[in-house]
């Protein structure tokens, strides 16, 4: 048992996957010699050398593009896009290259790659630096995707998503990154697909991800109190996502709340609740209710930025929603 | 556009003209270009006939390219391609049953029908793939190179791009990341003056040259319809690519012969553009070296058959081969476990 | 009254819009000397001129781009993307510049531009020429989301997206384009945001949009041969959509499906039924049943794609198994 | 990178040292120079205070280019900046008060504080916005500048952008599209030589100069840190543009003084390098410029005085502005109907 950073976590893991496998490498922009803008990939180059650990011109559509090519002929790459938001100019590499490539070659081959993408808000840095596009990859076949919550899930879902022998897109949320939590010294991969019961309980069921995770089990805490025992899960995957888990949850709790960071309009949460309203609707005694960021760019003065976050009064609310 | 003016197609580097090929190296890039040609043909009939479904873009004119490229690489170098590929895939050495099963959407084709014409790609063969977005194999072959230079193979990576994909951005970037981490990749623009219905002259207007050279690569600007100088000049480039000379820009100045894709009718195009065709075609040109060269004419009927044998046997044999399964293809989004 | 072809009535929009303001302008790959690769643009280069009507560079980014500093400036461009799956290049002038200018700059301006995006599938075109992403932009603050079905609201709907004083993202199904209707010869603009019931129906309710309005309205056509009596819903416009007008008929029918040709997971139709599963859920006798396309990319073969099109028999399906 | 090599800074087109511009021009330079560098260094220590929120990037030591571009250009003009874009924006006429609450996040705002630093903008004054995305200010000046071209307006569209922006495939598309369709448009690099942790000689490897050259848009590479050289070289460039000539490249050649952002401990950095900061700084430059020209050391003394009152005065009413609600903020996503 060990605390550990969620940065770390991920640095841990990028390492521990490079030292395993000379095919694994790691490029994107200020990734290498200062180690990355958020320390992600701190140390690679100096363990694993320049050939293997680069910094790359500010160039999304081929750093993305080229990671494709590397990813068809033998190399493992991670590749860095430095803010979620810049994503926008590398689609056409993940969306119409990765995640097609290997249905529409009749499955010859696959494409082993990894498209780190730190998504979130919270630190006054607007509209251009901190969505949560995780919607746009989860509509899209051949790409899975996945976001930590836990530090475990930080260093299991990296590791994960270096060996999945498809594109994966990690999310990482930078409100995250300074997250510390004990963890055992020998963590191990993550099955990508399987969630994780956060929290038992039997009178609602949460389900959640990323960063909302702990808004989650904060209004939790605040229902507990008031005698409502809510199950929260932790989706960890949301490409495949665990319908079977929720959908075991739900039959238990017979309410269902869906919360995350991303807005809610045509976001994550709209899948799980309407799936749940198709296979779990025989189950449903409430409302699904979702609760994300409002429909509207996130803003930059703090007075603006609270109002836009979902927070856990917000969540409880839906949950007494729900039970009423 | 001004780097097609900068060349006339027939006259281009007439030192270059007498190829360094013997008559059966030259008769090898023949059969190549024959083979192309031919496949091309049947496959405008068959889509005509309503055989091949989608939409496909036909390289005929252009053969030279991909057939003196494909007679310098070796089975490990890796090629992207466009979506006017055909000629790429079975020059890199894509087999032509595979590959008209494929275009004809059937479960035995290369790609098991899921991709056709515009997404032929073999990866056994370095075929990364005919690819339907303009400009998208340029990354994608640059990132082929790093895993050539990372993995020490020795190979080369290659992207074939219209000059219509010169105005793309990823160009730009691609040029730049290959020449700062001096990657083993080569640039191969087939210039045919056309970007689809329009003259690239009224969307391009930058040589290619010229651009390569604010990278500091190296490029050369050649004659495309001459097979020999295709294959001449390429072997160049790519021994100095394999060498470690970082990359290389080749612009080959062709034409396009039919529509931009089949059952296009052409109207914005002056048929005289065309009209002598028959003096920069590759294949006569070819043909006529060959000639030179002491090869009897009784040898290219014999050619000429043998083909047109294997191209009704390919396409016999796809259509015999099976429809592809629904149920059967979704298995193929994603890798299997345990593979 | 009059029979138009639906690409004639976009044409005539076009021209409408063009004709009326001097500020319109329209340009894209292919779209002025040759009239647009499926001739929704023919002709307007000789009626308006080449300052006005402008053949581009294949350069998706730089064109959507300069829409958006054209659009901040006084004009009011109409681009087209030549098919729905190359805006994977454009996507940061879309999503991180046109959506959040207004907002960001503090409602200081407008963006008045449309985006033209042909979609969907039917004619082998193959993974790459296929795609329905209309849910990406739906999930973006600042845009706006159309799909006309009818040949009277592709007239209606283009006039509406060019005079939106916002970015409205047109969406045009490609197999609908050489569709016919008889229409009044004064077309209307057609609001943004209204639904429009095509088939009026008691017993379920189908929504929908795009070319699987007619598959939806065949579904229906089958089920009235077995008495039951279908309420179809064209929801015309996506982001936003006519959620009281989707309330008000599943008040009537209490059942739901929402078909579309995007693929299913995390699609349009997550979102009403989401919506539908918590403001909606009281009137609900019967599971939210989706039909979308399947998981997988579009596939080339003609056999594939049959097996990956929503069908009506699918459709029905649904009908009869919320209703069961 | 190659092109600030191929110029010294501080001995740069030493015939073009002696500005073309009077005492007075060249004071109200200095003037526009000095009220973005003290207005950045009040930022700094605000934001060091905690009382700017966000992150943000200061141009210090990079004023010249912006004083120097505003100074020649008209208010119908518009320009699209980056996410270094202060000087920008205060010499393109944007309010010093409206700026100041915009990055200190109040209502009152020229953005009421939905932007912040990285997205001020003020569309009156031609500024179409500060911009977070790298490079993506290119095609919207391209735009703007269209919008001029068909407007007929006679106004110039001006883009900023960094040297690390110059790896960016807008760029290329950006300089094709603006010389094809002969739009008036200025390319304005500002080349510090950073591209934020890495030295962007590691980054992107051609001189901007022959990449302008391959488009044939002709272009300049200056000191900028000059701002009397700035401001003649954009002057005629910005009039040949007015004139109808087509697009302008314009690199500055200049140094980043601070961190990338605010907070950066600028480990990879040798200080060394800014070691003459001093010769090369546009502020002392210019005041000795103005002394040989005649201007008293009173005249600049009570310039800086004027500009600290108004900088004081600006933070205080900052401070005392109302913050932004968010009931409010919502309605700003969509034009209200009827507007
Ligand atoms: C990103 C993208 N934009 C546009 C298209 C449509 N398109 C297909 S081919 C083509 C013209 C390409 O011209 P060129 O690169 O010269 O190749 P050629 O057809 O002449 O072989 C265009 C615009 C596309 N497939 N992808
Ligand atoms: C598309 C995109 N990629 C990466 C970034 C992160 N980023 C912000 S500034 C910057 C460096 C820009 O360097 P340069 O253009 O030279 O401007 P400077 O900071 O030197 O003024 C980077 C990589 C971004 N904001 N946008
Ligand atoms: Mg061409
Ligand atoms: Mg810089």
């Amino acid at each position: 048992m060990a605390e550990l950073r969620y940065v770390r976590a991920l640095n841990q893991a990028l390492s521990d996957a490079m030292a395993e496998d000379p095919s694994v490498i790691v490029f994107g922009e200020d990734i290498a010699a200062a180690g990355g803008p958020f320390g992600v990939t701190r140390g690679l180059l100096e363990a694993y050398g320049e050939d293997r650990v680069r910094d790359t011109p500010i160039s999304e559509a081929t750093i993305v593009g080229a990671a494709v090519g590397a990813a068809m002929t033998g190399l493992k790459p991670v590749v860095e896009i430095m803010f979620m938001d810049f994503v926008a100019i590398a689609m056409d590499a993940i969306v119409n290259q990765a995640a097609k490539a290997r249905f529409m070659f009749g499955g010859q081959g696959s494409v082993p790659m990894v498209v780190r993408l730190p998504h979130g808000g919270g630190v006054s840095a607007g509209p251009q630096h901190s969505q949560c596009l995780e919607a746009w990859f989860a509509h899209i076949p051949g790409l899975k995707v996945v976001c930590p919550a836990s530090v475990a899930d930080a260093y299991g879902l990296m590791r994960a998503a270096i060996d999945d022998p498809d594109p994966v897109i990690m999310v990482e949320n930078k409100a995250l990154y300074a997250r510390k939590e004990d963890v055992p010294d020998d963590l191990p991969a993550v099955e990508i697909g399987k969630a994780r019961i956060a929290r038992p309980g039997r009178d609602a069921t949460i389900v959640t991800y990323g960063a909302a995770l702990y808004t989650a089990l904060e209004a939790a805490d605040t229902l507990a109190g008031e005698g409502v025992e809510v199950e929260v899960i932790d989706l960890r995957s949301l490409q495949p996502w665990d319908e079977a888990a929720v959908l075991e949850s739900l039959s238990r709790t017979h309410r269902l709340v869906v919360a995350h960071e991303a807005v809610e309009a045509f976001g994550i949460g709209a899948e799980i609740a309407a799936r749940m309203a198709d296979i779990g609707f025989d189950e449903l005694d409430g409302p699904i209710i979702r609760v994300g960021a409002p429909f509207m760019p996130v803003p930059f003065a703090k007075t603006l930025e609270q109002g836009y976050l979902p927070d856990a009064g917000r969540v409880a609310d839906a949950v007494r929603k729900t039970l009423a | 556009m001004p780097s097609s003016s900068a060349i006339s197609p027939s006259k281009a580097r007439p030192g270059a003209r007498k190829g360094s090929n013997t008559p059966e190296a030259l008769l090898a890039l023949y059969r190549q270009m024959l083979l192309i040609r031919r496949t091309e043909e049947r496959l405008s009939q068959l889509f005509a006939d309503g055989e091949v479904p989608g939409f496909i873009h036909l390289s005929i004119g252009q053969e030279a390219i991909a057939a003196g490229l494909g007679s310098v690489l070796e089975r490990k170098d890796t090629i992207a391609s466009t979506h006017r590929g055909h000629g790429h895939a079975l020059a890199k050495g894509v087999d032509l049953n595979g590959f008209f099963q494929e275009v004809m959407g059937r479960e035995t084709g290369v790609c098991k029908g899921r991709g056709g014409s515009m997404h032929v790609a073999d990866m056994s063969a370095g075929m990364l793939g005919a690819n339907g977005i303009v400009g998208a194999g340029m990354p994608i072959a640059v990132g082929s190179a790093l895993a050539h230079q990372v993995r020490k193979t020795g190979g080369v990576g290659v992207v074939f791009f219209g000059d219509g994909a010169l105005a793309e951005g990823v160009l730009h970037e691609s040029l730049n990341l290959s020449a700062l981490w001096k990657l083993p990749v080569l640039f191969v623009c087939e210039n045919n003056g056309w970007s689809e219905f329009s003259p690239t002259s009224k969307q391009f207007v930058a040589p290619l040259g010229k651009l390569a050279d604010a990278f500091g690569i190296p490029a050369e600007t050649i004659d495309g319809n001459d097979v020999e100088i295709v294959a001449d000049t390429a072997g160049r480039l790519v021994s100095e690519i394999r060498k470690g000379g970082g990359p290389r820009v080749l612009e080959c100045i062709t034409q396009r012969v039919r529509g931009h894709y089949e059952g296009d009718a052409q109207k914005y195009r002056d048929p005289a553009e065309l009209k002598d065709r028959d003096k920069i075609d590759p294949l006569p040109r070819a043909a006529s070296r060959l000639s030179v060269l002491g090869v009897s004419d009784a040898v290219l009927a014999a050619l000429e058959t043998e083909i047109m044998a294997e191209i009704d046997a390919a396409t016999e044999a796809a259509r015999a081969a099976p429809l592809p399964e629904f149920v059967a293809a979704q298995a193929d989004v994603y890798t299997p476990a345990g593979v």
